[in-house]
């Protein structure tokens, strides 16, 4: 018996077979769908699906289905480069929908760039991201706008002089939106009474949020992810904090009200598009998505979307699908309509967009106000 | 210099309230071979391992050639002269008889890491050395056909031989060798005072014996300290000892007078 | 000089292999090895500690981790050679990762020392964290947002002759040094410590001794480890990443160098190999699969796969074996 | 000073948390000397059960005593279950093999059930049931001390007091005395160890049930990698206060949570982990068996 099972483990390196049919445009996806960040993973991806049903079902590009290969990443940095080697060299994919977090999008990229394929991010916020090189671009917009966003509202909307901030160091999305805020806030004269941190994962934030008590702040920003923030804001109004609690995109999920209940209520976060917004595309979008999986869909699910749309458009419109002529055709994209708003590419191929910011009020988000940069 | 070898002064260990060797005083002179005896419980392991630095006294002072071990740690004991063997034997079981033996030789190792890696001739010269040192010894105790054998395959008798053989690689002033006949029948108890004879007279090496086995002891020892309940109750020649008041009392208990 | 005979011959046919793969294989397959060469350093070095000398550590990572942000630091901000000569460069660089551990190493040696089986192997997994928490706060170095654009090999062919250079060093010094005093020292240590000590080994000092050179080749492991995947942050160094040194060290077999190889192969390499089944069934099991793998085979052969056998020795035993029928 | 002495409370709150998961490892190493690196995960398996009880019951809405009832007893035996079979599996076979092969396959178990769940439950999280309301029994100032609190203080000062009758007072703790000390001898005096072996796993996973529902009710989040981090604290825990001993993993617990709290409210949130380990390291070099282990000389 011992025989055989080491000889089955040796003979499984052998399987790496690849079926790639000749009419099939191969577009590769990788995205985490274990480990910690999988519900964001799993969203991006439903998008993407969608959006190659739609396109497939009108013809595909060029006269060609469109075929999705999606490997996970398990949240790790050597998973992802290792992903997207494979994507390119293994199932020879013409480009790839990258990752949601910075960090893997920032591990994966640099690869895509060296091999010439093109690499679209739908969600990737760190600004370092699509400094990988011309192959790489991003249908969101960056850290430092969306941390001003949430400034201008905190400064403006409500009046807000003293702001705490409560970040998650072990992540960089996180962390670059808090620096983003503070120095922002900072030069609009506002005061940052206090920035404490605490790690994903966690579920007690009562030390944290006992001393933020005790500076009493107008408002707290948690540019987490909406995992930790429902709990935050639970513990919050437990001891008694008044104060709005800001966040980012990161807080989109309709989890974050059933986690966080009646506290939640009442706290806004920035966002790339808010499902009350009357605009065609986004009740198109959202009755489609609701039709395939019976679940309202999140920015991720959106941002998903729309890269799968930007990047057939692209192609669609190139001469012919080599990596370069995909390239360019992305660079030249100009306020396409999509279901976060009108995207343009600027030459650093990040997305000049607007955000909106909402309002939690239970399971749906009010409109507030939109951002343009 | 006076022949004193090694010196127990006023040794004494404590644990919590225990005594379990209340300042306890001896010599062993050189080329001597003292057995230290007394009933179960007596404190022979104790002063043992106080002798080899397991135990720090709470008191008193262990002298060897007049030098202090105080403080000292068992290796760096060793390393001044003074080798063990176990009660119950703790031979490095996973690794070879001839393993065994040149473990107890690396305190003459001269050879650095660079020779290791650049097996320079110092290293190979160094180590063929120690290898035919190993052997010798092996042979002397004819378990040069064992050595490459692991040390758990050899029969008990000859376990117990290697632990000496080991201890002698160290190339010791004194040896102590703590209940060697134990579990032992009468012929192997007879190989094993052949195999101390052969130590003293080839090595001229001081023993310390200790010892239930009192045939034995009262055998081949010169002299012998006698303990009970931690303290020294008795030391002289074994015609001194077999006859103490004092000894048999402690062992046979006192008469009942009627 | 017959001592480097052996090493390089090795090497020789590591760089054959080299070639083979540089023309065999895509991309893909060649990081795999990239990696299978980092994994086996990381499973070489800790066999020292858990394997030979029989101490258990669980911090691993930390060391990696040290040597990983040494190089990358280094190479994005210190330049004192033309970047013709980077390969040298890298290799100094590689050496200064291996001290810096090796330090880590020491201090990390030092205190725990005095404590045995799940006490040290806790207090190694503390210091692995606290480097990782560490490493977390340090902006100088990044923290949660790592560095990126860590300057690499410009061809595969030299990453891996790199990478075949420092497994040889390594292998061809834990070896020799296993079977020279010191290696005894720590196989004696290993067998039994009370022993050992009164036959005048210095036990700490060879416990000490073994943590910095199991430490020193982590350093370099971390070093290949930033070359290969060009960003590292400090959720790459995770107590996980210990544990898979661990496995990796007893999967193989404790206290033997081609087991700690071999395993290192069947590490990498399993999870990537299970990723077609992922098109099969559609959901992605690999883990499962993994995680099965490994408690069959600690129950199927508790001993690892080579046991504390070398390949010489199988080798010699087969051939006589079929010499003799 | 209020705020001090919130922090007191958050910590000892917190440290209760991590007392319930250390005495399931305490137990079972105390046994087997063997650390089940897969403990926290049956803590996990055990919240899963709870929500998927109380969605079959249709109860995750309607908080009171009977909910909580039928999710502990539910929790419960459904860890206890899975804990015997773990042990029945995955670690007989391996009674007297080296230490080092029980970690790994307790590590591997803890990776399948993991990424088990992740396949099984799905890897996005999940809400726990509303189990009970949560009220303020006594405040002043801005200081409060709410029922949960107190009930899982309670709960693991209860589980410690009935471990140590049980271990100390009762004649299966006798005998698990008798294997955790010579498996072998015990069976010749009339002690089957594997079915001790068994119950103490049942022990053990059912107290990790109870943290799971207790858990689950403070922090109503549960996601299948939530037994990674609140398990190392807790293993950690029981290692500070002497692996091995009950009165030590409560006293550890309670250190490991009050010095996070202190750390983050006195010192910087940022190197929280840091400086809890930091102080581990330190007393297990001044204590090298931990604040109650026994430091056991080596007979020579």
């Amino acid at each position: 018996m011992k025989r055989l099972f080491i000889a089955l483990l040796m003979v499984l390196p052998l399987l790496a077979s690849c079926t790639k049919k000749d009419n099939e445009i191969t577009i590769g996806e990788y995205d985490s769908l274990t480990g910690s960040d999988a519900t964001f993973g799993l969203s991006t991806n439903k998008g993407v699906r969608l959006a190659f049903d739609e396109i497939n079902a009108a013809g595909g590009v060029k006269g060609k289905k469109l075929a999705l290969i999606t490997l996970d990443d398990q949240g790790k940095n050597e998973e992802a480069a290792a992903a997207v080697t494979r994507l390119i060299t293994q199932n020879k994919v013409t480009a790839i929908i990258g990752g949601v977090a910075s960090g893997r999008s920032k591990a994966a990229a640099p690869i895509a760039q060296a091999k010439g394929v093109p690499f679209v991010s739908p969600s990737s916020t760190n600004p370092d991201v699509t400094k990988a090189g011309d192959y790489v671009f991003r249908v969101c917009f960056i850290d430092p706008f969306q941390g001003s966003v949430m400034a201008k509202f905190a400064q403006e909307n409500l009046k807000a002089k003293k702001v705490a901030i409560l970040r998650d160091v072990k992540n960089d999305y996180s962390v670059g939106l808090a620096d983003a805020f503070a120095t922002d806030f900072k030069k609009r004269g506002g005061e940052i009474v206090t920035d404490v941190s605490y790690q994903a994962g966690d579920i007690d934030f009562k030390a944290q949020l006992t001393q933020i008590r005790s500076k009493n702040p107008d408002a707290i920003y948690v540019p987490g992810y909406y995992t930790e923030v429902g709990l935050i804001a639970q513990q919050a109004r437990q001891l008694g904090i008044k104060a709005p609690l800001m966040g980012g995109d990161g807080w989109d999920s309709d989890k974050l009200s059933e986690i966080g209940k009646e506290a939640i209520n009442g706290n806004y976060y920035s966002n790339h598009y808010t499902v009350e917004s009357t605009d065609p595309a986004v009740t198109e979008f959202i009755k489609k998505f609701k039709a395939k999986y019976n679940e309202t869909p999140d920015a991720l699910a959106a941002l998903g979307y729309d890269a799968a749309k930007i990047l057939a458009a692209a192609m669609e419109r190139a001469p012919d699908l080599s990596g370069k002529s995909i390239r360019d055709e992305l660079a030249k994209t100009k306020d396409f309509p999509a279901v976060t708003g009108k995207i343009t590419l600027n030459e650093n191929r990040d997305a000049v967009k607007s955000a909106v910011v909402v309002q939690v009020e239970g399971q749906n988000r009010k409109y507030i106000t939109t951002v343009s940069p | 210099m006076s022949d004193v070898l090694l010196e127990a002064k006023k040794i004494t260990m404590q644990f919590g309230g225990l005594k379990a060797v209340d300042s306890v005083e001896f010599q062993i002179k050189k080329g001597q071979l003292a057995g230290l005896i007394g009933p179960n419980g007596a404190g022979k392991t104790t002063v043992f391992n106080m002798l080899t630095g397991v135990y720090q006294p709470t008191h008193g002072e262990v002298m060897l050639e007049g030098k202090s071990l105080k403080g000292l740690r068992p290796y760096q004991i060793s390393h001044r002269g003074i080798a063990r063997t176990f009660q119950n034997i703790r031979l490095f079981k996973g690794l070879t008889v001839l393993e065994n033996v040149l473990i107890a030789t690396h305190q003459h190792v001269n050879y650095g890491l660079m020779d290791t890696l650049l097996q320079t001739r110092k290293f190979i010269e160094t180590e063929k050395a120690l290898e035919e040192k190993a052997m010798a010894l092996l042979e002397i105790f004819s378990l040069q056909s064992k050595a490459h054998e692991p040390a758990s395959s050899l029969p008990y008798g000859q376990q117990r031989k290697l632990e000496i053989v080991r201890a002698l690689a160290t190339d010791p002033k004194i040896i102590l060798l703590d209940e060697p006949a134990a579990g032992m029948n009468h012929s192997e108890t007879h190989g094993l005072m052949e195999t101390i004879a052969k130590i003293r007279e080839q090595f001229n090496l001081t023993v310390l014996l200790i010892e239930h086995d009192m045939k034995l002891v009262m055998g081949i020892c010169e002299n012998i300290v006698v303990l009970d309940h931690g303290v020294k109750i008795e030391e002289g020649s074994p015609k001194h000892i077999q006859n103490s008041k004092r000894v048999i009392e402690a062992y046979l208990g006192v008469e009942e007078t009627l | 000089m017959r001592a480097l005979k052996n090493p390089l011959i090795s090497l020789a046919a590591a760089l054959l292999f080299g070639v083979a793969v540089q023309f065999g294989f895509n991309e893909y397959i060649q990081l795999l090895v990239l990696f299978v060469s980092v994994n086996c350093l990381m499973a070489m070095s800790l066999n020292l500690v858990n394997g030979y000398t029989g101490q258990f550590s669980l911090g691993h990572a930390g060391f990696m981790a040290i040597g990983a942000y040494f190089t990358a630091y280094a190479s994005l901000h210190w330049s004192f050679l033309p970047p013709s000569l980077s390969a040298l460069t890298f290799f100094i660089y590689a050496i200064g990762s291996g001290l810096l551990a090796a330090l880590a190493g020491f201090l990390v040696g030092l205190p725990s020392l005095r404590l045995k089986g799940d006490y040290l192997a806790i207090v190694t997994l503390g210091f692995g964290e606290i480097i990782r928490v560490a490493l977390l706060n340090m902006d100088f170095l990044g923290g949660p947002r790592g560095l990126a654009n860590i300057p690499g090999f410009d061809s595969f062919y030299m990453s891996y002759a790199f990478a075949m250079l420092w497994i040889l060093i390594c292998f061809f010094t834990i070896w020799r040094v296993m079977k020279s005093s010191y290696g005894r020292g720590f196989l004696s240590v290993r067998e039994d410590e009370i022993a050992a000590e009164a036959t005048g080994i210095n036990t700490t000092g060879m416990k000490v001794r073994a943590f910095v050179l199991s430490s020193f080749f982590a350093g370099v492991a971390g070093a290949l480890f930033a070359h290969y995947t060009n960003f590292i942050n400090p959720s790459s160094f995770t107590f996980l990443q210990s544990v898979n040194a661990v496995i990796m060290v007893v999967l193989g077999g404790m206290g033997s160098m081609s087991g700690s190889i071999a395993a290192a192969i069947i590490v990498t390499v399993l999870p990537e190999a299970l990723r077609p089944l992922q098109d099969l069934t559609g959901i992605d099991l690999r883990m499962v699969i993994y995680s099965l793998a490994l408690i069959l085979v600690m129950i199927l052969r508790p001993k690892g796969i080579f046991g504390e056998l070398e390949i010489t020795d199988i080798w010699r035993k087969y051939v006589r074996r079929s010499a003799r029928s | 000073m209020q705020d001090f002495v919130q922090h007191l409370i958050n910590g000892i709150s917190l440290g209760s948390i991590y007392a319930l998961i250390a005495l399931g490892y305490t137990m079972v190493y105390g046994i087997l000397k063997m650390i089940n690196f897969a403990h926290s995960d049956v803590y996990m398996v055990g919240a899963f059960a709870s929500y998927y009880v109380a969605r079959a019951f249709g109860i995750e809405a309607h908080p009171g005593v009977g909910t909580l009832a039928i999710l502990l007893i539910s929790s419960m035996v459904c860890c206890s279950l899975l804990g015997v079979v773990i042990e029945r599996l995955a670690y007989r076979p391996l009674r007297n093999s080296p230490k080092l092969n029980i970690l790994i396959t307790a590590i591997g178990v803890s990776l399948f059930l993991e990424y088990g769940s992740q396949v099984v439950f799905g890897a996005d999280p999940k809400v726990f049931p509303e189990v009970m309301k949560d009220f303020v029994i006594f405040s002043f100032g801005n200081v409060e001390l709410k029922s949960f609190d107190v009930t899982v203080l309670g709960v693991s000062i209860l589980a410690m007091i009935g471990l140590q009758f049980l271990i100390y007072k009762t004649k299966v703790g006798k005998a698990m005395r008798a294997v955790s000390s010579n498996a072998s001898v015990a069976s010749l005096m009339g002690v089957n160890p594997d079915k001790i072996i068994a119950f103490t796993f049942i022990v053990g996973s059912a107290l990790a049930g109870v943290g799971s529902v207790l858990v689950g009710m403070k922090y109503p989040k549960i996601d299948p990698l939530m037994g990674m981090m609140i398990g190392m604290k807790a293993f950690v825990a029981a290692v500070l206060g002497g692996i091995g001993n009950v009165r030590g993993a409560v006293l550890g617990a309670l250190i490991m949570g009050l010095s996070e709290e202190m750390v983050v409210a006195y010192m910087s949130s940022t190197y929280r982990d840091a400086l809890a380990f930091s102080i581990l390291i330190a007393i297990l070099i001044f204590k090298p068996a931990g604040l109650l282990g026994k430091y056991s000389v080596e007979k020579v």
